[in-house]
């Protein structure tokens, strides 16, 4: 459990360390470590007097900033005024595209996943759209992805949006638009490497030498532990009960 | 002029065949008078989210009232994917219109406006666009040569709400939930049950009224309390999460979605 | 994040040159801002009119502040033409361009949703078609044949408008007066000022938040009691027909113009 | 001012009957006229149990049915929810096209007026639209109208909208949309089919017979000088004290 938590916590810290610079940050349904890293770069940048952070999350009453019904964040998003999101994928290619819908030939899909959401549409539009997908594994990882629900790179139009980095529970990728692709910029431990190359079904660009995820500092872990995590109760109860019982 | 009607009379106005549109879970879903409907034994029904569903689709997916389906998505939120949507899109047991969230907005926007069309950004590049060849790539007509999706018009025959409370006259209060107000005015007929009918006219003050969605696009209404049970309604009541995963893990086999489908029906029974 | 300032430090964001997006007559028009504006000598604004305008734009016409204007009518209404606009318009001292009133919403909203365009229903047959170039009127990408017209994005520099109240946020009342959100969602930049600030936060209750124009899109906030005079502010005070009426009989005249401006500038200055 | 109100009495009666079976009209701000026919119809349809009336009148806040801004009026338009409106025209043709811009060279105009407003949409959209100008002369209804703000006529688009009839001080007109003209109906008393040829700028059928316009009977006159003036008071307080006090 305890296990679970550090890991959680690593994810957190670095999500709120992509998101650095941000003024706008929309969070979707059921992302509590989303929103956790973006309350902890709120509560940072409160700290440290830098510019204050807003934090959209979807379904919450209390993190609702929009008042113009459910189009509002897709609007704001055109508008430039949402800097960063989130996105995952049932599957994710090393293009960067992203599969939302499902496996096998469409529409009688071998697995059917929930469908696209607006993630065709945000892609486009938001310039720092982190990839989160916890599960690290071949068949999330594939070379190409059986159905675009949103494509990662679109020369034959101008667009501001598109993946900024994918974060699993093994590593860190930073993705390339000039090259089209993800290189892996550090390994959380206690993984190495070659646990990546191995749970990784596309192909990746890999530094000389690859660094070791940054494990959150104590007064990171403070903070989170504290304030964060009662932040974050409002809005997933059970999620931050059972990291703060972890404590 | 709005009608105020019973909800088996509400539920009789949607007939089989036609298009009906629902909102999202949260945003005020009438499940009481989903019941009432799937009572009539409604087939062919295009069911089209706004933009995705959960629960009632599922449930009308189920009881095999859908020939297609227009969403951006079907899940049942932390309770996991939705057992009779997966299941019926492998059957092919209707017919599947995968959209994206806005471009569902976007199509409701056209119907409002009286236009055939809507230009939205993105999805250029996504798969979405050959399984929609009625959504289409034109070159923009004014400014910079660029390229623009189009979206069809979706006007739906039925729109299909619950909300916490609507006047004598018919206004119905939507707080800030205008994804309710951009449903009615883009349906043929729109349905709206209510936790309960008030005599004040909420259109009365400036501070009220911005939170109405005025009679004029409210056809009849129907009280159903609790009406968005087991799904949360705002201000009112939150999610029943247990029953809804207690649905997910029945809804699994087709006999245990049967038998929590039976049971479901005879709950909102009793409750009437 | 949204700044509260001055009146003067408000009306010093408005640069020359740029883009100025107005409100109607009674839907909130921040005249208190116009005359700091004034003062500040300001020169080649483009004026958009949401939908059309009245002393506002009659009065900046007249102090020779604008380059272009975009409306669909300027008039005061009961008090007759808009006089500074009639000789403008003959003179030829800014180029002019006529609209119809959802022809400007339809640009604003194609701005709101980041599409360089937006169809709109009718105006097929009317001049406006001709006077208008960028406008276009092509065949319909989706359904059956038909033409559309299509009108392009309309993103202002600058909103400016005048509201009841704000909270410490930023956060603005607006009611029902939903054009003010069109105004603030299709612009750079967003001026308000408020008859006064408040300390609770408008967005608390899921009632009040429904007529409220969320900070996100608020720029800057001042202060100005009677902001609209002699205009009208909804829910705050009527407007002042007899002062509109003293203003339509001397702007007959250039030199009763400059009179009228003159007490109006010095009028405002005491009021601050 | 007598002569003057029983004008007005007729205008609103002829209005009231021009709108009968509609359920929903708009009418513009500075409308006293068709607001009161508007009011009348309503009252009288309350009165024999006819199906209600709903008005709604632009800048009133009491008849205000509209919570979307300043936009609900056209979108209400355009999804067939108005089935009866007002227009004017500083010039109207025979071919029912207005000007509501300026005579002459445009944009350098002779005359200029405000401006077309809504009209180059509404006139598409809604069913019934009334042309109200009371002032009946040459210079108004003019053969070919300088610049078109709005056309009544458009075979190259399906159109539901357009005019219906046209009201003036002197006469009634229908509009015939198949031949694409006006044809007199009647004539407000004291007025001559004569007075209507002479003051009238375009060419329209006129039948054999002109009748009379009809003069309100004493149920309606009791009406519009008791409730109707009433309601009206509210939106169009000198207008309403105007018509009270010459009775």
């Amino acid at each position: 459990m305890s296990a679970d938590r550090e890991r959680r916590e690593i994810l957190i810290a670095t999500i709120a360390d992509l998101l650095d610079g941000i003024r706008h940050v929309a969070v979707g349904a059921s992302s509590p470590i989303p929103a956790a890293g973006a309350m902890l770069l709120r509560a940072r940048n409160e700290l440290c007097g830098k510019p204050p952070v807003r934090i959209s999350i979807l379904g919450s009453q209390a993190h609702n900033f929009f008042t113009n019904g459910g189009i509002e964040l897709f609007d704001c998003a055109a508008q430039g005024r949402v800097d960063a999101f989130f996105l995952g994928g049932g599957q994710i290619d090393g293009q960067g595209n992203i599969n939302l819908v499902g496996t096998g030939d469409y529409p009688t899909s071998h697995v059917r996943w929930p469908g696209s959401f607006g993630s065709a549409y945000l892609y486009h539009l938001i310039p720092r759209v982190i990839l989160f997908r916890e599960e690290h594994s071949p068949r999330v990882f594939v070379p190409k992805v059986d159905f675009v629900s949103a494509r990662a790179i679109t020369p034959e139009v101008p667009r501001r949006g598109g993946p900024y980095a994918l974060l699993t529970n093994m590593a860190l990728f930073d993705f390339d638009r000039e090259a089209g692709g993800f290189a892996l910029r550090s390994v959380h431990p206690p993984f190495t490497p070659a646990d990546i190359m191995e749970n990784t079904g596309f192909a990746y660009r890999e530094p000389e030498v690859v660094c070791e995820t940054k494990r959150p500092d104590a007064a990171t872990l403070a903070l989170l532990r504290g304030r964060i995590f009662d932040e974050l109760a409002e809005t997933y109860p059970a999620f931050a009960r059972t990291m703060m019982r972890a404590a | 002029m709005t009608e105020i009607v019973g909800l088996e009379a509400l539920a009789a106005r949607v007939g089989p065949g036609q298009s009906l549109a629902i909102p999202v879970d949260g945003s005020g879903v009438a499940m009481a008078a989903t019941a009432a409907i799937l009572e009539t034994g409604i087939s062919d029904l295009k069911l089209i989210c706004v933009p995705i569903s959960g629960l009632q689709a599922d449930l009308l997916i189920g009881a095999g009232c859908v020939a297609s389906l227009e969403t951006s998505a079907v899940s049942l939120g932390e309770a996991g994917g939705a057992p009779r949507f997966t299941a019926g899109v492998k059957s092919g047991a209707f017919t599947m219109r995968d959209s994206t969230c806005p471009a569902i907005y976007a199509g409701l926007l056209a119907a409002q406006k009286g236009v055939p069309f809507m230009p939205i950004a993105g999805i250029i590049g996504s798969d979405l666009l050959n399984v929609r060849p009625d959504w289409q790539v034109i070159d923009s007509p004014v400014g910079e040569a660029r390229k623009v999706v189009v979206v069809p018009a979706i006007s739906p025959d039925v729109a299909l709400f619950h909300a916490p409370e609507a006047d004598r006259a018919g206004n119905v209060r939507i707080g800030r939930h205008r994804e309710l107000a951009d449903l009615a005015y883009a349906a043929k007929r729109t349905l709206v049950t209510v936790e309960r009918i008030v005599d004040r006219n909420l259109l009365e003050s400036e501070d009220s009224a911005a939170g109405v969605l005025p009679s004029l696009y409210v056809d009849a209404i129907a009280v159903a309390e609790r009406g968005a049970w087991p799904l949360a309604l705002w201000d009112e009541y939150p999610a029943d999460e247990a029953e809804i995963a207690r649905y997910a893990a029945m809804a699994r086999s087709e006999d245990g979605f049967r038998a929590y489908l039976s049971a479901f029906l005879t709950h909102r029974k009793q409750v009437a």
